[in-house]
């Protein structure tokens, strides 16, 4: 009767199968076909390749702000690839990576970042979500689309990406509470790369992982080494079998880092160290599995020169996209223009025949998903 | 055809559009085996199930969320929020992404939800179990906003709002639920959302009223035709947003005078819309300043002393002679 | 390397001293002077009392709906008792023998329940917030005294009420994370009465309880038998302690159960079973709470016949206050009135004077904080 | 006297009401080490440590939510919310409680907060960086909503507002944060909350404006003088609630004629309520309709289509041109 432990005691695990020295646990190692090692390796590469050339475009003012995702190429791709096309995906911001490999044409991914509402627009049998930014909202959507697909009886996973600071929002915890309690397929890929902008882990929340807050929910949690594609593979594929199966959702914990900016208006010297940012590069998930596939002579020749020419075709589209028709911001608003809008819609196309107005590029600096820096600092 | 009143005609709504069409499910709090804090969902557990009538946890955002997961799905839910006093818990949800999916994604996705909420006061409820909120809904490009004001047209509107393409707010205003019944066909009809209806012809003063308030307009009208020998012109909205500027324009055109009443705050209200869209739009035709009627600009001061700040009949009566000896 | 258990392995422990039975366990009973024991007891009757007699009034139509709390008893005593009147009680809506024993007279109860706004008027050096509606929306509120509390250096306390039900919205989540990582003086008191209106417990969560909720926040969690109320307060006396200290923020889960409807607003007997009413009746924290003292020769003669006067003093006091003036409700809106609040005050004043309107009680049924039953039914 | 732009301007309010007063702290996501995304809360943190320039885990609700509970024992929190887009993650703390427990305690508590947010549009942001809800707090009883529109005005109101027993909404437009320089006295001074300001003279027409869109509104009215010969009389509002009412309909009485712009959307936004007001105050001198420039009834259309949709001084001296014909 007194004080008793409550059995079983909760338990978490750490996954770690290629570490940053690219020593491999062969017992964990996931049998891969060969071909699908050097995709994975291809799409991390040209999510790093492209993050390199928004940030030059960014700078040029021919993008606004972006979150680049360098560093967390592994956590990305490897879950992602555990997806069918009829699974769903559901990003946040940072998940460019991910979002690529989904289908997302580059000069779709430009376009948004550019201010058109087109560059948020999915193909027709895409099921993606566009991205997201107000942090932790997209979670609850992955729970109800994952909700859905049990109710048509369809075997579809839902698969939703958010970060260590996304775990401090209500949503998120409501979210994965509806989830446990409905038991649907959907798998929660926190992609904690340590820094909510500058706030640190530390700061963020005082439990020893992300993963253990699956606890509260009564679902099961996994940390994984998120520089490690492979851990990530196998984690999520477990986590992906489980829901599919019928075993409910799971939180994946993939241990990562930010190695850039948070958003290219962002200046992260003003809160973290070159030390600790030098620290992490010495894990870059790239370096390892580079190690890993020249190991198994899976490293392909002009891989990089391949990768830059699909890159610079996509900016090339993007380019060569038309100004933006203004009048186009009432195509989208309810099935039915109402009246009231239909009145606006013919006072801006008489403005515009008129030439009072028009699309242009404003003078101001090109700010931010997060704020802006004082021009004059 | 039957007699029902307000919850009865909503439970109808439910159960038909939930036969019509297996992609349509309810949830909220306690709609299931309890039917709903005011039985509006009644019995629709037993016929339809766990599965589609969604008994869920405590959370308004998570309502929202996960039903805007749903319906970007293609399904169709129709979320209950128990009060809407409680529903600013989820106003990031229905502002952020019920309002905005088409937009975003530019067409691929749309949000078809419909999102209930008993509103208003004079009840003697609680705090947040009183106010009228509607203004924060009709302010949001991407959402609709409709109040009923009777069983038969809450019966039709929420069928269309559950067959609408797009996000419908629906008040339902708790003084309603039990007041009176009026017939309601069986086969389910629908009204157009967007469409107010005068609902008394009048020549000398137009009033504007919705849901709760309708009750008031037409004892105020009654009163100023017998005691003044005034006959008003009672507008009906139905539909907050999108707003029926041509009605309510061709109702002032006709008689130069107009007073909005409403239960939400004076300020910043609904009324400050539609007394300035009449000014657009019938300005040369007014003869008196349009005149609202709303409740103070205070927190809800509690049921004891509610009666002094809801507008009753009276209030709109003396409203009216002002207006009508402008 | 591979997969490795996290340690320290997380753990919730059940505490229980005096069960159903009567059965104590000697080595963990508290040392509580007799004359608490007493008081305790005097005050788990008086709301127990109050709560009957509040439902008579309200089926009278003298009140409107409220929130009964038989059953919970030992979960608010056995925890308020461990407060001092410099440390702070943060109720939701179902805590009457809290506020009591707060020193909330019984006619500022009933007046609240009556609609008056004046009984949500703490005493001016009263450390209590008044009743709060909007579930877990307090627990905040809870955290942001502590943080005061500490930020002033004074050792008080908060102690913070709620329901299982609460435990489900954002808010909860948001307040408990900010404790974690500001580790302030608070202590979380989950009153788990089984429900949350027709709602159970395993609909609301899919953990196992709620104790280990906790773990999500690295805070000390702990699930008690909340009908016992030596185990109650021997946690709380544990956690108050540990706040008092410095030593961060404690999630105490009371199990019990609400005897009663939801509020009076509610049947029951729409979504549970007598069956487990009548095996919840059993384990009345009042009646082993009783056995316990009789043992110890310390229950009083003609205490129900005390507690029954002073809580008729309280219902005649409530009957005797004058109607509301309806002026009063511009009297604390701001520090200063604005003028368009003034002329809507004098606007009232005119329409008053005239006789116009003015307060009286509406012709409606009695209806809810959680809703009404349709007249019909 | 210093010549500062809005940014410096607002983090000098802060650090003279943090010295003059230990119960003022400042909370929020970024405030403290990386000093706010925009740099408003810029080395506080150093003066004054982590415990008054609290870098909050990311949770809008709670950032409120909590700052609630410390000012009801007694300190005075500024928050900050990033970017106003995400307010409605906290509208519920704000609505049910910043605004009521004053009331709901009668008068026992009260909540001297501000909540600070960049908002607006122009400066090539994405969603939810974009928007202007000024209306959703302006119509909540109990809050007052201050937008400055210029460094000085934004200093002196930021002081007043930490100053004020009450909560306060504090939008800061974010086109201006470094748009110009203003002489801003060293000694702390302030301007009184509830106070319209008439910034230019003008017999002809009132135009009405405040925060980023006053720019607007004097280039209209430069260009309304230099090619049509009118006087504008510019009122900025600088507190949208408690509203000014008595300003504006003095104004109008005078030029009968008045133009309300503002970047929220047109329907049911600020500009119905002070046109409704003006109505009301002024109705005899009205010689036309008063006319809202706003923007349109649409979800953020993306910055390449921004300049389509936020109001500039072409659109608003075409309207003023039909309101001078009328
Ligand atoms: C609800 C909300 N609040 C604030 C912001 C501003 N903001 C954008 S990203 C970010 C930090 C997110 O941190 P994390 O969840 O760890 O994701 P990361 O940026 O590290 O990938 C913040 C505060 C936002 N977009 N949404
Ligand atoms: C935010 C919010 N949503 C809904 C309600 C309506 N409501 C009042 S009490 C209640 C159930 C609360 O359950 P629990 O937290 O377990 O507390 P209990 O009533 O069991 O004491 C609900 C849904 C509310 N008051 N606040
Ligand atoms: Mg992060
Ligand atoms: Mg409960």
């Amino acid at each position: 009767m007194p004080r008793t432990p409550l059995e079983p005691r909760f338990q978490v695990e750490y996954l770690s199968i290629l570490d940053a020295e690219g020593n491999l646990d062969a017992s964990l190692e996931p049998k891969l076909p060969a071909g699908d090692l050097k995709r994975i390796y291809r799409a991390m590469l040209l999510g790093r390749r492209l993050d390199e050339r928004m940030v030059r475009l960014q700078r040029q003012g021919r993008i606004g702000t972006f979150a680049p995702i360098k560093g967390q190429e592994a956590s990305q791709l490897g879950s992602v690839y555990t997806l069918r096309p009829t699974d769903w995906m559901v990003p946040s911001f940072r998940e460019t990576a991910a979002m690529l490999w989904r289908g997302w044409p580059i000069e779709k991914m430009l376009l948004f970042f550019a201010g058109y509402l087109e560059g948020g627009q999915p193909a027709p049998d895409q099921r993606d979500l566009p991205i997201c930014i107000p942090v932790a909202t997209q979670v609850p959507h992955a729970v109800g689309l994952a909700y859905a697909a049990q109710y048509r009886n369809e075997d579809s996973v839902v698969m939703v990406y958010f970060g260590d600071g996304a775990t401090s929002e209500g949503d998120f915890h409501e979210a994965l509470n509806f989830a446990g309690v409905w038991h649907v397929p959907v798998v929660f890929v926190c992609q904690n790369n340590q820094w909510a902008i500058s706030v640190p882990l530390k700061k963020q929340t005082h439990s020893r992982t992300i993963a253990q807050k699956a606890l509260a929910y009564g679902i099961p949690g996994v940390q994984v080494d998120g520089n490690d594609v492979l851990a990530v593979y196998t984690a999520a594929r477990e986590a992906v079998e489980r829901a599919r199966a019928g075993d409910g959702p799971t939180l994946i914990e993939c241990v990562t880092y930010r190695l850039g900016v948070h958003t290219t208006a962002d200046d992260p010297t003003k809160y973290r160290s070159n030390e600790e940012v030098a620290e992490w590069e010495r894990k870059d998930p790239l370096t390892r599995f580079v190690a890993y596939l020249r190991k198994k002579r899976l490293l392909d020749e002009g891989l990089e020169q391949e990768v830059d020419a699909e890159i610079a075709a996509g900016v090339a589209r993007f380019e060569a996209t038309a100004a933006a028709d203004p009048l186009a911001m009432f195509d989208h608003i309810y099935a039915e223009l109402p009246p009231d809008l239909k009145v606006q819609r013919e006072m801006l196309a008489e403005r515009l025949r008129k030439g009072e107005t028009g699309p242009r590029r404003p003078p101001e600096p090109s700010p931010p998903m997060r704020g802006q820096r004082s021009g004059q600092r | 055809m039957a007699k029902l009143n307000m919850v009865k005609a909503l439970n109808l709504a439910l159960l038909q559009e939930m036969e019509r069409d297996a992609d349509v499910l309810v949830i909220g709090e306690d709609v299931g085996v309890d039917g709903g804090v005011f039985r509006v969902t009644e019995d629709l557990h037993r016929t339809f199930g766990s599965k589609r009538v969604i008994d869920s946890p405590l959370a308004e955002a998570a309502i929202i969320g996960t039903s805007i997961g749903m319906a970007l799905y293609g399904l169709r839910p129709v979320c209950e929020i128990q009060f809407s006093g409680f529903a600013f818990q989820c106003f990031h949800q229905i502002e952020n992404h019920a309002a905005r999916y088409r937009t975003r994604s530019q067409g691929r996705f749309h949000v078809p939800l419909v999102i209930r909420m008993p509103y208003g006061g004079g009840v003697r409820a609680l705090e947040h179990h009183s106010e009228s909120e509607e203004q924060f809904y009709a302010h949001i490009p991407g959402l609709k906003m409709v109040v009923p004001s009777g069983p038969r047209n809450a019966r039709a509107l929420l069928t269309a709002a559950i067959r609408d393409p797009d996000p419908v707010v629906f008040f339902e205003h708790k003084g309603l639920y039990h007041a009176a019944k009026e017939e309601v066909p069986d086969e389910s009809e629908t009204l157009e959302i967007g469409r107010a209806q005068v609902v008394q012809e009048g020549a000398d003063l137009t009033l504007i009223a919705w849901g709760g308030m309708l009750r008031t307009a037409r004892e105020a009208a009654e009163t100023l035709q017998a005691e003044d020998g005034v006959t008003c012109e009672i507008v009906d909205l139905l539909t907050i947003a999108p707003l029926d500027r041509e009605t309510l324009v061709r109702s002032v055109a006709k008689t130069g005078r107009a007073l909005v009443v409403h239960e939400a705050p004076r300020s910043f209200g609904p009324g400050a819309e539609i007394a300035a869209s009449i000014m657009d739009g019938a300005f040369l035709s007014l003869e008196a300043p349009i005149a609202r009627v709303a409740a103070h600009d205070v927190p809800f001061p509690g049921f004891a002393r509610e009666k002094g700040n809801v507008p009753d009949a009276a209030r709109v009566v003396a409203a009216a002679r002002e207006t009508l000896a402008f």
